[in-house]
């Protein structure tokens, strides 16, 4: 299969980047999107040309790492899989592909298709956690979970943290993310302790890094290779305005100031 | 050919050996912990859960990945589970029976002391898992539920879909991401360690590149533990992730550690099979598959019929035939090498002839192809998404393809590489498994290491050593940086 | 001792820019094919003696290739996944030399490790206890010098060596 | 600062007011519906007069007048503040971007769909509130009930007017997607969902958002068309 790439090439965060276009021919149909890259690479390598940079690990789907905006949609036109996931034979002969990085204020470009999505870090650093040491814990089976529980958890956490949600959604929002793991975390008798605290910090840690608010329009669960749903936002939503109005955390000037 | 390390393993009766262990070696007083700097490399299940642990107990810890979040480690893509010894099925497991499968599914070439204790702690790993909120499969009572693993005759591998590894890597790195909030842990990210700082016969540092801006960088610390996986991709085509590598435990190897049987790799018997040319990396489907799907090839040489057309009586169900009590259950060396032999003697299926059929019919008219679906749901959309067929209606087609590698820097029974204070856990050592490895153990073992094992086994070290730091620009620093890259 | 640091900077950026330089035409990513290739064939699912002698000098072939002929472009100093490639299959010629070596000595088979030559008349592997119950434990010797073992001597105590069997 | 500012003040909060106003208006909604259906009575304008009279005179009513004109006022202005954060998030837009392969247009364009409706309301209040309030209208005098402000008589001169109607029409539709997207939307921030009933409150939304706008089109439409004849 013959394929023309309009590719985002950024030298460096500072750079001021631009689309090059790229003609590739002889392309089998078996071939992953990220094989595709590869070989686009082996080319430009042997041209003396700069590959293109794009985040990928597993290549199994499971990782997140990889992350490209392909033809308007993030992993590309099919649903529920990762880039990594989609193969040529989604695309007809000849297609014109075009690839961009993930675009959020919150995800900068680092190179190429490249971005920074260590605001997850630091959102999950800042309560999306149970917080228990090592050692100390009840017997795993002291506490049953019914198995709808432990299902719509697992729904939740089954979240990889690729970032699709915040690169599709038109505000640039990542509540889908951080409500996968309040959902995830407040379902389960082990999580519900900090539930509203989690719920707090989390969201406060969101906004702080600025991601857009969230209006709802359903695109980030339509796009999320793992498909989560939009009832962990509304769960996430509940247990916030739970949090604000029943815990006694009360901001003092500091904190706000920091904050 | 000397004989120039000792393993310290304990005497005494194996059930007691960790225990007494425990008990005999050195501890560090809390308040000096915090006197203590560790490096720790890689941040899989083995890493975070070490930097996790280590940084609860008082240590500071320096955490290193390449990979751009920790949670992006490849422990994340273990799909099938994690074995432990908890006879919750009430089927005849035992601590013992564990240990005893893994030895005998390493071909004895482990360690008892330390397979012993992996299956001890086994049960630790499970609560705590739970603890800290991994969504675990449960039956309807409520009570975990288990699923057997290739290489044992009981029940006593817990899952989470088909998403044990990325399940308990999340636990992992939320635990880490914990620490780092505390300020006990501070991460590195995109950042490769390419050299390991020895002074004075001690490691006392990494030498680290940062990879978005090239910056070469020391760090000094009293202990470097490294966590960075196995080195499945020496192969180029594995089941690991791109990036996994070698550098770390190499380049420490380079400094004097030893390195123990590098040969011993496992081939998982279920990858989906290599395709063409262009291939970059293999997909393994979970070994949990041969819980239900039968393997089988024609009987008669080049028999390209399609699959639904050979009928029952032609077909070989050659692990069945061969291995009667363990059927499609048995080893994964074992599964994989007669898959070869089935393909080498020309009944291998599919256009390379490099295949083995797994096939569900039999498991679909069974128990309904709702209840697979529920179990294997994920893995079945996986397989149709890269092959372009429906696994529902036609069996699939897989091949081995190396997946583990059981070799990996010599460790004695605290973990302790033979370069003082240079520590090597999960999959980078090569202390557990043998020759092969049983399925849902290599979880189990990351985690065995990183939270119940190194943080009691280093104390024995850091108590005897001072609270100085060496320099970073200490000559064996500059020594490091000079020589690296080979 | 406040001129070291001068000093690291030349000679990191040296080393490194060894790789940058050697500017030939082989692609990492080609390289590390051959690489896996040769492991594959001969130090895969199945292993000989005579095969591994030969993959030892192929992989010598590989190890000249990578030094004399690959191709990395671009330089140090910003984010370059062809140079960290380059680096890690540096790494792991050598290591796959180390594999050939021990699985060579090894002759026996158990688990992962088939030796052809030792197998049982139904064709399971076939553990040699007697002379190879132990860990191979090789130490680096400098640069182009072979590998020292040592071996650690597996004690078995509580259970019984015996050929596995799963029928 | 107290905790609840600073609440109000964070994304979800921000989204809460969104909500609770935007249900509110809802309310508003079915009752102003309900008084104008009375423009339907052949009666000369005698019902609506009174409905008229009624609304602005009784204190209950006023007080849910204020509360009305605040959440149109908030509603708008915090939908403001929520674009120009959204705007900031995403600083280089796509070059090429498929949004329609994910959420319906009408969800993604509510400022657009809400700033029709609220050019509407200025011509609205204008045209009708104003007059009722500080204009000087006519005075008409039913049998034994004493005088009303004939309120009547200049919504049936306006909607004699073909664009004053179509105005009208079309703002009906755009309030009616707003709706549709508002209405669950505004459920789901709240976080009132549930397997069992985000169904049932999606299909009373659907209807709600195509039945109110179009009872309240009919009206100019309706007394238009009597205009005529």
């Amino acid at each position: 299969m013959d394929f023309t790439l309009k590719i985002w090439r950024q030298k460096d965060a500072q750079s001021q980047g631009q689309f090059k276009t790229y003609q590739l021919t002889g392309i089998g149909a078996d071939n992953s999107f990220m094989e595709m890259l590869d070989e686009l690479n082996e080319h430009l390598i042997k041209n003396n040309e700069d590959p293109v940079h794009f985040d990928h690990d597993c290549r199994e789907g499971i990782c997140g790492t990889c992350s490209l905006y392909i033809n308007g949609r993030p992993h590309g036109p099919q649903k529920a899989i990762t880039t990594c996931q989609l193969h040529m034979r989604s695309f007809k002969d000849k297609d014109t592909i075009t690839i961009e990085p993930w675009r959020a204020q919150t995800f900068p470009v680092i190179r190429d298709l490249v971005v920074d999505r260590s605001a997850f870090d630091r959102i999950i650093q800042s309560g999306g956690y149970i917080s228990v040491n090592t050692g100390g814990v009840p017997d795993a089976n002291e506490t049953p979970i019914t198995t709808s529980k432990a299902n719509n958890a697992m729904d939740a956490a089954s979240c990889i943290g690729c970032g699709a949600c915040v690169a599709v959604c038109k505000n640039a929002s990542a509540m889908l993310f951080v409500a996968a793991k309040i959902s995830h975390l407040a379902q389960l008798p082990q999580g519900k302790v900090e539930a509203e605290s989690r719920a707090e910090s989390m969201v406060a840690q969101m906004d702080k890094e600025g991601f857009g608010l969230c209006t709802n329009t359903g695109a980030c669960s339509v796009e999320c290779p793992k498909e989560i749903s939009l009832t962990h936002i509304a769960r996430l939503n509940r247990q916030y305005y739970k949090a604000k109005q029943a815990s006694d955390y009360i901001p003092d000037k500091e904190e706000i100031h920091e904050g | 050919m000397s004989m120039k390390f000792d393993s310290k393993t304990p005497g005494g009766p194996l059930e007691d050996k960790w225990s007494k262990h425990i008990f005999d070696i050195k501890l560090v007083n809390p308040a000096n912990k915090r006197k203590f700097d560790i490096i720790v490399v890689g941040t899989g299940l083995a890493g975070a859960s070490a930097a996790a642990t280590l940084a609860e107990l008082g240590y500071n810890i320096k955490a290193f990945c390449f990979q751009d979040s920790p949670r992006r480690a490849h422990s994340i893509a273990a799909q099938g589970g994690i074995n432990a010894a908890k006879n919750y099925q009430n089927d005849g497991d035992s601590v013992y029976r564990l240990f005893y499968d893994t030895i005998k599914g390493g071909d004895y070439r482990s360690r008892e002391a330390n397979v012993y204790r992996l299956a001890e702690v086994s049960e630790n790993i499970i609560d705590q898992c739970v603890a800290q909120g991994v969504p675990f499969a449960r039956e309807y009572g409520g009570l975990l539920a288990n699923r057997s693993f290739g290489g044992a005759q009981v029940s006593r591998t817990f899952y989470a879909r088909g998403q044990t590894g990325q399940q308990l890597l999340l636990g992992a790195y939320s635990a880490l991401s914990r620490q780092v909030a505390n300020g006990k842990v501070q991460m590195f990210p995109r950042t490769e360690m390419l050299d390991l700082v020895v002074v004075d016969g001690h490691a006392r540092g990494i030498i680290a590149r940062n990879l978005i801006t090239g910056k070469i960088v020391s760090y000094s610390a009293h202990a470097v533990v490294l966590a960075t996986g196995g080195y499945g991709n020496v192969f180029y085509l594995s089941t690991n992730a791109m990036a996994s590598n070698t550098t770390a435990i190499w380049r420490a190897h380079k400094k004097g550690a030893l390195f123990a049987n590098p040969c011993f790799t496992q081939i998982h018997p279920t990858c989906i099979p290599v395709s063409g040319d262009h291939q970059s990396k293999l997909t393994l489907m979970s070994e949990s598959l041969r819980n239900d799907g039968r393997v089988w090839v024609p009987k008669t040489k080049g028999d390209n019929r399609i699959p639904a057309d050979i009928p029952e009586d032609e077909r070989d169900y050659f692990l069945e035939r061969r291995y009667p009590s363990f059927g499609n259950l048995v080893p994964r060396d074992v599964a994989s090498r007669n898959a070869k032999l089935v393909c080498d003697e020309g009944r291998g299926v599919g256009a390379t002839g490099l295949a083995v059929y797994l096939d569900f019919e039999d498991a679909i008219k069974r128990i309904g192809r709702d209840t697979i679906e529920s179990k294997y749901g994920n893995l079945f959309d996986m397989y149709k998404q890269i092959t372009g067929e429906n696994p529902y209606e036609k069996p699939m087609r897989i091949y081995p393809a190396v997946h583990y590698t059981m070799g990996g820097l010599w460790v004695d029974y605290n973990l302790m590489t033979s370069i003082p204070g240079c520590y090597a856990l999960g999959e980078a050592n090569f202390s557990d498994h043998g020759a092969n490895r049983l399925g849902a153990s290599a979880l189990m073992q990351g985690l065995a290491d990183g939270y119940f094992v190194i943080p009691y086994a280093i104390g024995d070290y850091l108590a005897t050593r001072s609270y100085d730091m060496v320099p970073t620009d200490h000559p064996e620093f500059l020594k490091a940086e000079h020589s690296k890259n080979t | 001792m406040t001129w070291y640091p001068l000093i690291i900077r030349s000679f990191s950026k040296r080393s490194i820019q060894k790789i940058l330089s050697i500017n030939g035409s082989s692609t990492v990513d080609e390289i590390h094919k051959e690489l896996g290739k040769i492991m594959w064939d001969y130090c895969g699912m199945s292993r000989t003696a005579q095969g591994l002698s030969d993959a030892r000098e192929k992989i010598q072939a590989v190890k000249q290739q990578f030094w004399n002929d690959v191709k990395v472009l671009g330089t140090n100093d910003e984010l370059n996944m062809s140079l960290e490639k380059a680096g890690r299959v540096a790494d792991f010629i050598e290591l796959g030399a180390l594999m050939i070596e021990d699985a060579l000595h090894r002759n026996e088979s158990c688990g992962g490790h088939f030796r052809e030559e030792y197998q049982t008349e139904e064709g399971e592997a076939l553990r040699d206890d007697e002379h190879f119950a132990y860990v191979g434990a090789w130490e680096y010797q400098g640069e182009g010098n072979q590998e020292v073992q040592n071996k650690e001597q597996l004690q078995f105590e509580n259970v019984k060596l015996s050929q596995r069997s799963y029928k | 600062m107290s905790w609840l500012t600073e609440a109000l003040k964070s994304s979800l909060g921000r989204k809460l007011v969104m909500s609770f106003t935007g249900l509110f208006l809802i309310l508003f909604l079915v009752g102003h519906m309900l008084g104008n259906t009375l423009l339907f009575f052949d009666d000369g304008g005698q019902a609506f007069n009174e409905y008229a009279r009624f609304m602005t005179s009784t204190p209950i009513i006023q007080a849910l007048s204020l509360v009305t004109y605040a959440s149109i006022i908030i509603h708008a202005v915090y939908s403001i503040v929520i674009t120009r954060i959204n705007r900031r998030a995403r600083p280089i837009q796509y070059a090429l971007n498929k949004a329609s392969a994910s959420s319906p247009w009408y969800s993604r364009n509510m400022g657009i769909l809400g700033t029709i409706v609220l050019i509407f309301l200025v011509v609205h209040f204008r045209s009708f509130w104003y007059e009722m309030r500080f204009g000087q209208l006519p005075v008409v005098n039913y049998d034994g009930s004493g005088e009303f402000k004939d309120l009547y008589s200049i919504v049936a001169e306006s909607f004699k007017q073909w664009w004053y109607v179509l105005l009208y029409v079309v703002a009906m539709i755009g309030l009616a997607f707003h709706l549709s997207h508002g209405f669950k939307s505004a459920f789901q921030t709240l976080g009132l969902t549930h397997k069992k009933y985000t169904p049932l409150i999606e299909g009373v939304g659907l209807w709600f958002s195509i039945v109110v706008p179009t009872i309240f089109a009919l009206i100019p439409v309706v007394m238009f068309i009597k205009s005529l004849g």
